[in-house]
């Protein structure tokens, strides 16, 4: 049995999952037996993939099934590419199951949840397996389907209403984005196989305008600015364990979808498109993490943070495209790596962001950041495990999310080779804007963590707050560790994706393994080389060096008291720090420019008894400028054709009247 | 034989980050004292106020929870990790290729993260407030330095600091306009960074203006030692990497004789000595600006970072 | 039995139908747009009949009875004791001004006879005369209905187009017989449900003109 | 030889006369349910004898009857969704009765005018002579036209006059074209009924004067057009679809549109066969278009839930009558896929809807709300519609759009850029809707409905299937077809 028939057959349980979860929705049992099946199919559906990977076969036939597209048939290939988003994917589902064992229980309207939740694994599984245009967007359709009906779960919110709305219409747009770069791809003869496209010689021409409908139909899936409104919204409009494989997985298949046109589909395409994609991921990383820091809804800022994510992704999509198209593999291989690294990593701690943000959310009932507070003493485990998220969040050594961002880095560093000048001037550039949102992102994080955890709590909900289940807890603390170890073991990780790089670049990075010490080196120890295990050990070494020493030596006396706070008397928990009050330093230097905030404070005389106000004004540019208009458009163009349901008939007829003279007149000049 | 030779080069690297970074506070201190027409407390005074700290008994909020009593350590260990692979006296040291400048930023940046939260962890409004400015600070002075890593990095082909200061002592380097303006930035990014005038003011109290002190306001005892012990670390290592990136001679190779150590170490001393004088003058000649005016004072910084990696073109390369 | 004479009386009398549907236009009264109709009609029946003597064809006589009878008599007479019945004021408010009509009544006439000269002059001459007539016959037609408010007067408009038609039809030689029966197939269901129509629509209304049914539109937007 | 061509006749002659005998049975026969249920055997009956064309060898295409690939399916489609309709009818009709909007007497009416319409429809599909097939879609419309008007309400009766009117002047379009098509033909073929047989017009008419050919074309067009709801021709459709009692709905959309959609795809093929003449793609390409985008406007300012719906179809038609338009074996494919989709769909949809507006006892959008917690099997069954009409995989629409728009984009780069934004402004028009009446605290009568789920699910799971999996005869009558329509 192929490892793709073991896919497919993994898929199917899935379905069946789906169809069981339909009819026993309703019963109490239903949400244990659903995710506890769903997990243990990912698992295996996991370990499929992560076989796949480390012992990719020489070539990977496809396998083809008599379903989908009449004479083509449905064709599934699992070539290294699709190993690994399989694993990234069926890892996150296998998480969010495991979490869902616990979490569903809360969950006051299972029958809209269960059902949907193997689907959208199912839809997210077949797009990468799918090695036909038409399979490939019927399963990426569904997969949006099926979120949106996870999406409307809670449907009694309008502003969830509202998300998914925005969201499937937004998907649909993508959807026939892609359509028509498939459909330019496929050509007037209709040949939807993946293997005819690439086989098929494409114009430039061509392949500049599927570029362009890539990066609008899977740009707007991923999250791509100006195209991410949808997903602040939509994402944390979901149960969190949905959240999370829609933040941290979802999103990674819109990546897997341009990575497989981009560089596997249409050939090499122009140098400009790799310009394209570095500004636009720039500048996604920059605004995502700004909006991000200053959003007070908990789950929200997550979202956003994911457009961050996302733009630096695609920053090491468009170095590998780059450098790829200047056919200097080795860097392109290190970009790409980075980029895909960077993939991994974030379906790991926004995975676990998000879990910890539903586990605060159960137990306070809150998501607002400013009612939340003090965690830290009620949910320990939680707390610790989202500390690691916050801190590889962060790109800080020794956590996973430095690797990825470090190489990314270096890639950058690669750039004064590259012909184009534009390039190698806009390049740096592109970087300082990922150390500008990687700086950000800490300060966001610290806002994040500070605020719901740390501090005294401001409401009776997090006073009252007690400390997750179980199943919620193990797939916290799971994930907590991956990020520490792929932190301090990347180069296990980049050794797994050489098969990758190499059949999308047609090179790979030095092998890391046998590098003394476990240190990685993009390119050479002599240009730069980093070790996290080493860095790991030597901060825990030293701390504890110091602990020890000092409580050897020094005194080990701790006195419990009061806050002192300069001595400033009567401190209680409304004196604290807002997230508001936090956020306000960078939202004077950053939100008068990119929000165009405003803010307005009159403060009463001294002795007036009118409350002192404070007015803080907010613009999202890219919705007012962008969003709004088009949807006026819409409707003013409905308003007016609107009229023509109110006509006479005498009108009516002089329309049809109208068309045939139209017509007569037509056929009269004709010759 | 090598091997016990370079891990003793390093151990002795690790040591004197440690033994020097008080001193060279207190030198600091001292001088602008001086300047100031002061006698000043002698150089010494930083090991007796750490002393001092360390014997006292710690106190702590009762809402304090265990994150504010692991972060001293943390921060100073993450810190020291840092100043530890510097080349200060000697380069290519053993355990220089674990970390290069980003990841050297990296464990700054963590170090930072971890005194951010401690600040907010008992929940007072001094501490939310010294934890947004200092976030806020970073935000700029990270991207700034990790420009003018690049714009160094760019050129010395590297960003290994060791590689970067042999690349640097080459005659045919000489003098290069991106260089300078590097420097500048540099420099503006360590006093960022350090929390020395114009930015913040390392000995004021005075509520309103005060960054780095503000997170600290609840430390005492040895978690404060550890803190203030980590800032002079920190100020060590800055100074110490613009020494060894832009005046990097005389550094010894990894196998040299103990007397060429000596060499490079006292030519070491002499370089901190002079930095350290020029920081002092520099501090007691402007006045602290308003937090407000930080942003643009960094914001000039980011600028400089990214001119320097643009003016890389209009050098001789080779 | 084919010749000069016998085209050129089906020619005059295609012609005249023309003739009384552009007359039809500048009608401003009922009764006399009734009367028009009639002799429209009373035109079409001897155009059919004499086809039906040229063609040899004597089905084509039934058409032309059916055309007298229920076009030139009941019809109209019909229409006169509704208008009685219901009272309607003698005026028909024309939506553009008798000129405006007549100019589009001859562009029409015009277009329709470009359309049909296109046809190749192998076809039977008498043929492509006769279409173009019928054409301009049933454009004119609609131009009633589009330019008249009152439901009555389109009716008659709807019904001149319908001679058009027959008029093409008796024009086509040895058309099969099932058309004919269709074309008064299709009359007498128009007429009868028009009938209906306008007296269910007099039950609720107090008139026939169409846009006491659109007002109720102004109520109820949906 | 013989005897199976005679029992294929006799299958032909059944699909006509079950009809027949039914709806005069029907229009003597007092009492509702015994009516319901012969009107139900009668169209099931119907339905086996149109199935049984399929197996039968077909009879040579005689003067007035013709039995080819292309009706087939037409036939098929339109007895199978009669029949489903018929059953849904029953117990909505019975609804109808408690609630007293119609009595006995209108119900006896309503029965036997059903069976008149499917025998018309039925004709028209069979019949090989463009008169004939004239004569048989003004009856099918006829009827309908006094169906539309049963509720008698100021509205109805509006509706009905209105549908009247515009489709009277179709039907004088349409004869008129027919007219011109004997005369085309007369000189080539001869005098009498030759002259009008469909299977001999399309052998000679190469021959043709192409000059009748093309005036002839638009009047059909404009003719049958009319019925087919092509803007701007449109205006009877939506009234009609919206004062009508609910069934009728269903079959005006999903079969009496085809109707007409099957007679213009005949002339279509018919034009198309003569190298002089206009070619009827851009005409209908250009119709369809306009529709497609005029009704995706148009959906966003609806308050009736039904007229919504036949803005919808009014959409859909552009798309199909775009893709014949389109031409070429992909599009034409896609073409049908997509009539036979958007049928099964669409009846479907108006069967959930006729049960919601008789249990909300409104049709006002606005009084409809969350119909998936009140009204789970309805709900549901809307939202799969819905989803499935906005083309959302892995419904059949789906697939059909996925061709079509592929394919335009891969010949016709210019013309897919208002066809893909036509779906889209209907896809967010009728999601927003969906949003609406699916989801959100729940508003209006909460009772539970005694519907017949049956032809609801029955429609979606075919239409399911199909996305899915097209069985391979199925498919390869298809592209037979495609390739026949050229």
């Amino acid at each position: 049995m192929t490892s793709v028939a073991l896919m497919l057959s993994c898929v199917a349980a899935l379905l069946a999952t789906v169809v069981l979860a339909a009819f026993i929705a309703r019963s109490r049992l239903a949400t244990p037996a659903i995710y506890s099946l769903s997990l243990g199919i990912s698992a295996i559906a996991f370990s499929t993939g992560l076989v796949q990977l480390s012992s990719p076969a020489a070539d990977s036939p496809a396998l083809v099934l008599p379903f989908g597209l009449p004479w083509l048939g449905a064709h599934f290939r699992l070539d290294p590419l699709a190993a690994f988003f399989l694993v990234v994917v069926n890892l996150g589902g296998a998480f969010a199951s495991l979490y869902g064992l616990g979490y569903g229980r809360h969950e006051h309207a299972p029958h809209r949840v269960l059902p949907f939740f193997p689907a959208f694994l199912v839809g997210m599984n077949l797009v990468i397996l799918s090695d036909d245009a038409f399979t490939f967007l019927l399963s990426w359709e569904f997969m949006s389907l099926a979120s949106w009906a996870l999406v409307m779960a809670h449907h009694r919110d309008a502003g969830n209403r509202r998300a998914g709305y925005i969201y499937i219409v937004m998907a649909s747009f993508g959807t026939l984005a892609l359509l028509l770069a498939f459909g330019l791809l496929a050509g007037p003869d209709g040949a939807y196989g993946f293997a005819a496209m690439r086989a098929a010689q494409h114009t430039p021409f061509t392949t500049g305008l599927v570029f362009v409908l890539l990066m609008l139909g899977a740009g707007s899936k991923a999250g791509l600015v100006p195209l991410h409104v949808w997903l602040p919204l939509a994402h944390p409009a979901a149960p969190s364990h949905v959240s999370a494989l829609m933040s941290g997985v979802m999103t990674k298949v819109a990546v897997y979808g341009v990575i497989r046109v981009l560089f596997d589909l249409v050939g090499t395409p122009a140098w400009w498109s790799s310009l394209v994609v570095l500004l636009i991921g720039g500048g996604t990383a920059v605004l995502g993490i700004l909006h991000a820091l200053m959003e007070r809804d908990l789950k929200r800022m997550l979202a956003y943070s994911t457009i961050e994510n996302i733009g630096v992704v695609f920053v090491g999509l468009g170095l590998a495209l780059a450098f790829k198209d200047a056919g200097m593999e080795l860097a392109a291989a290190l970009a790409m790596t980075a980029a895909l690294f960077q993939v991994l990593n974030h379906s790991f701690f926004k995975s676990l962001l998000f879990f910890g943000a539903g586990a605060v959310l159960t137990q306070t009932g809150e998501r607002d950041l400013e009612k939340l507070g003090g965690l830290i003493h009620r949910m320990p485990v939680t707390a610790f495990a989202f500390l690691v998220a916050c801190v590889a969040i962060s790109a800080l050594p020794p956590f996973n999310g430095f690797a990825s961002e470090w190489l990314v880095f270096q890639a950058i560093l690669q750039s004064p080779d590259l012909p184009q000048w534009a390039l190698t001037i806009l390049v740096p550039a592109v970087g300082g804007l990922l150390a500008l949102s990687a700086a950000v992102a800490a300060a966001c994080f610290v806002r994040a963590f500070g605020i719901a955890f740390l501090g005294q709590p401001i409401t009776e909900a997090s006073a009252g707050a007690s400390e997750a289940d179980r199943f919620s807890l193990a797939a916290m603390a799971i994930l907590a560790a991956l990020c520490l170890l792929a932190g301090i073991l990347p180069g296990i990780v980049i050794d797994a994706l050489s098969p990758v790089t190499k059949l999308l670049v047609g090179g790979r990075m030095p092998v890391q393994t046998d590098v003394p010490w476990l240190s990685i080196v993009p390119v050479a120890e002599s240009r730069s080389s980093y070790n996290g295990l080493l860095v790991f050990l030597f901060i825990g070494f030293s701390a504890w060096l110091s602990a020890t020493v000092i409580h050897r030596f020094a005194s080990r006396a701790l006195r419990r008291a009061p806050v002192w706070d300069c001595g400033f008397p009567g401190i209680d928990a409304t004196m604290q720090y807002t997230a508001g009050s936090f956020a306000q330093p960078a939202r004077r230097v950053f939100g008068t420019l990119v929000f165009r905030a405003r803010e307005r404070v009159d403060m009463p005389p001294p002795g007036a008894l009118i409350p002192a106000r404070f007015e803080l004004e907010f613009h999202d540019l890219v919705w007012e400028g962008l969003c709004l208009p088009v949807a006026g458009a819409v409707g003013f163009v409905a308003e007016k054709l609107n009229h023509l349901q109110f006509l006479t008939i005498r009108r009516y007829l002089s329309l049809v009247f109208l068309a045939l003279v139209l017509l007569l007149l037509v056929l009269a000049l004709w010759s | 034989m090598v091997l016990i030779h370079h891990l003793l080069v390093q151990i002795v690297q690790m040591a004197l980050v440690v033994a020097l970074a008080p001193l060279l506070t207190g030198f600091v201190r001292k001088v602008k004292a001086r300047l100031l027409r002061r006698r000043g407390a002698s150089v010494l005074q930083p090991y007796r106020d750490l002393t001092r700290l360390l014997r006292k008994e710690a106190v702590v909020a009762e809402n304090a929870s265990w994150l504010f009593r692991v972060a001293p350590y943390l921060i100073f260990a993450a810190t020291w990790v840092a100043a530890a692979v510097i080349p200060t006296f000697a380069t290519g040291l053993i355990f220089s290729w674990t970390v290069d400048l980003i990841a050297i930023i990296g464990l700054l940046g963590s170090a930072r993260f971890f005194l951010a939260l401690a600040g907010m962890d008992v929940g007072t409004s001094f501490g939310g407030i010294g934890a947004s400015r200092e976030m806020l600070i970073a935000t700029l002075a990270e991207p700034a330095m990790l420009l003018i890593i690049f714009s160094l990095a760019l050129i010395a082909g590297s960003t290994q600091l060791s590689t970067i200061a042999a690349f640097m002592t080459y005659p045919q380097v000489g003098l290069r306009v991106s260089l300078a303006v590097a420097l500048i930035a540099i420099i503006m990014v360590a006093i960022a960074e350090n929390a020395r005038i114009p930015i913040d003011n390392p000995a004021t109290h005075l509520e309103l203006t005060m960054v780095h002190e503000a997170m600290v306001l609840e430390y005492s005892g040895r978690h404060l030692a550890m803190i203030e012990l980590a800032a002079m670390l920190k100020l060590l290592l800055y100074l110490s990497m613009i020494v060894c990136i832009f005046v990097p001679w005389n550094l010894k190779g990894p196998d040299a004789g103990y007397a060429a150590y000596f060499t490079g170490f006292a030519s070491y001393l002499v370089k901190l000595i002079v930095g350290g004088a020029m920081l002092a003058l520099f501090e007691t000649a402007t006045a602290k600006m308003r937090v407000f005016r930080v942003p643009q004072f960094l914001g000039a910084a980011l600028m400089l970072g990214l001119l320097a990696t643009l003016l890389r073109f209009v050098s001789r390369s080779f | 039995m084919q010749g000069p004479v016998y085209f050129d009386i089906a020619h005059m009398l295609a012609g005249g139908l023309v003739l009384v549907s552009m007359m039809m236009l500048y009608q401003d009264r009922l009764y006399a747009l009734l009367n028009v109709f009639a002799l429209h009609s009373l035109l079409l029946t001897l155009s059919v009949a004499w086809q039906a003597f040229i063609q040899g064809a004597p089905h084509l006589y039934v058409t032309a009875a059916i055309a007298l009878i229920f076009k030139v008599v009941v019809i109209p007479v019909a229409l006169h004791h509704m208008i009685r019945k219901l009272g309607i004021h003698r005026e028909i408010e024309t939506v553009v001004g008798i000129g405006a009509t007549m100019l589009a009544g001859i562009g029409l006439v015009a277009l329709s006879i470009v359309v049909m000269l296109r046809v190749t002059p192998e076809a039977d001459p008498l043929t492509r005369e006769d279409l173009a007539f019928a054409l301009s016959v049933l454009l004119l037609g609609l131009l009633i209905m589009v330019t008249r408010r009152n439901a009555v007067s389109q009716v008659v408009g709807f019904m001149s187009l319908e001679n058009g038609l027959v008029l093409a039809a008796a024009g086509a030689k040895g058309m099969p017989l099932v058309v004919e029966i269709s074309v008064a197939f299709s009359i007498l269901i128009a007429f009868i449900v028009i009938g209906v129509f306008l007296f269910r629509i007099r039950e609720r209304f107090d008139t026939v003109d169409v846009r006491a049914l659109d007002d109720v539109r102004g109520r109820r937007r949906k | 030889m013989s005897a199976p061509s005679l029992f294929a006749f006799d299958a032909v002659a059944a699909v006509l006369a079950i009809p027949v005998v039914a709806a005069a049975l029907l229009a003597l026969m007092p009492g509702y349910k015994a009516t319901a249920r012969i009107n139900v055997a009668a169209s099931l009956l119907t339905f086996a004898a149109a199935l049984s064309l399929f197996v039968t060898e077909r009879p040579a295409p005689g003067q007035y009857l013709l039995v080819d690939d292309l009706n087939i399916v037409f036939i098929v489609l339109n007895t199978f969704v009669g029949f489903t309709t018929s059953l849904f009818s029953a117990s909505y009709i019975a609804h109808e009765l408690e609630t007293g909007r119609l009595t006995p007497a209108n119900l006896r009416f309503y029965h036997a005018m059903y069976q008149v319409m499917m025998f018309g429809m039925n004709l028209a599909f069979v019949s090989n002579n463009i008169g004939l097939m004239w004569v048989a879609v003004e009856l099918a419309t006829l009827t309908t036209v006094l169906m539309v008007g049963i509720y008698r309400t100021h509205e109805a009766l509006e509706a009905a006059w209105k549908y009247f009117i515009l489709g009277s002047v179709g039907i004088a379009f349409a004869l008129f074209g027919t007219i011109l098509i004997y005369l085309a033909a007369q000189p080539v073929i001869g005098e009498g009924y030759d002259a009008m047989v469909w299977t001999l017009l399309v052998e000679r008419v190469a021959a043709f004067d192409p000059a009748l050919l093309n005036v002839a074309f638009i009047f059909l067009l404009l003719g049958y057009g009319t019925k087919v709801g092509l803007a701007p021709l449109h205006a009877w459709l939506p009234d009609a679809h919206a004062e009508g009692p609910t069934p009728i709905s269903a079959v005006l959309s999903g079969l009496l549109l085809n109707v007409a959609l099957y007679a213009v795809l005949r002339f279509k093929i018919l034009l198309a066969a003569n190298p002089e003449a206009i070619s009827p793609g851009p005409l209908m390409m250009t119709m369809g278009l306009t529709s497609l985008v005029f009704a995706a406007f148009m959906l966003y300012r609806r308050r009736d839930i039904k007229r919504m719906f036949a803005y919808s179809s009014i959409e859909h038609m552009g798309i199909i009558v775009f893709a014949f338009g389109l031409g070429g074996p992909l599009a034409n494919f896609a073409g049908l896929l997509h009539m036979v989709m958007h049928s099964l769909t669409k009846s479907a949809i108006f069967f959930a809807v006729g049960h919601i507006a008789q249990i909300k006892g409104t049709q006002r959008l606005s009084a409809i709300r969350g119909l998936t917690e009140t009204h789970p099997a309805l709900g549901w069954g809307l939202v799969i519609g819905v989803a499935a009409i906005a083309g959302l995989p892995p419904m059949g629409v789906f697939m059909s759009e996925f061709l079509l728009v592929s394919s335009t984009f891969a010949r016709q780069p210019l013309l897919a850029v208002p066809l893909v934004f036509g779906l889209l402004v209907a896809f967010g028009a009728l999601l927003l809707r969906l949003t609406g009446v699916a989801f959100g605290q729940p508003r209006g009568s909460r009772q539970p409905a005694d519907a017949s789920y049956l032809p609801m699910y029955s429609h979606l799971l075919l239409v399911l299937i199909a996305g899915i999996y097209l069985p391979p005869p199925l498919v390869a009558w298809f592209q037979h077809i495609a390739n026949l329509l050229r």
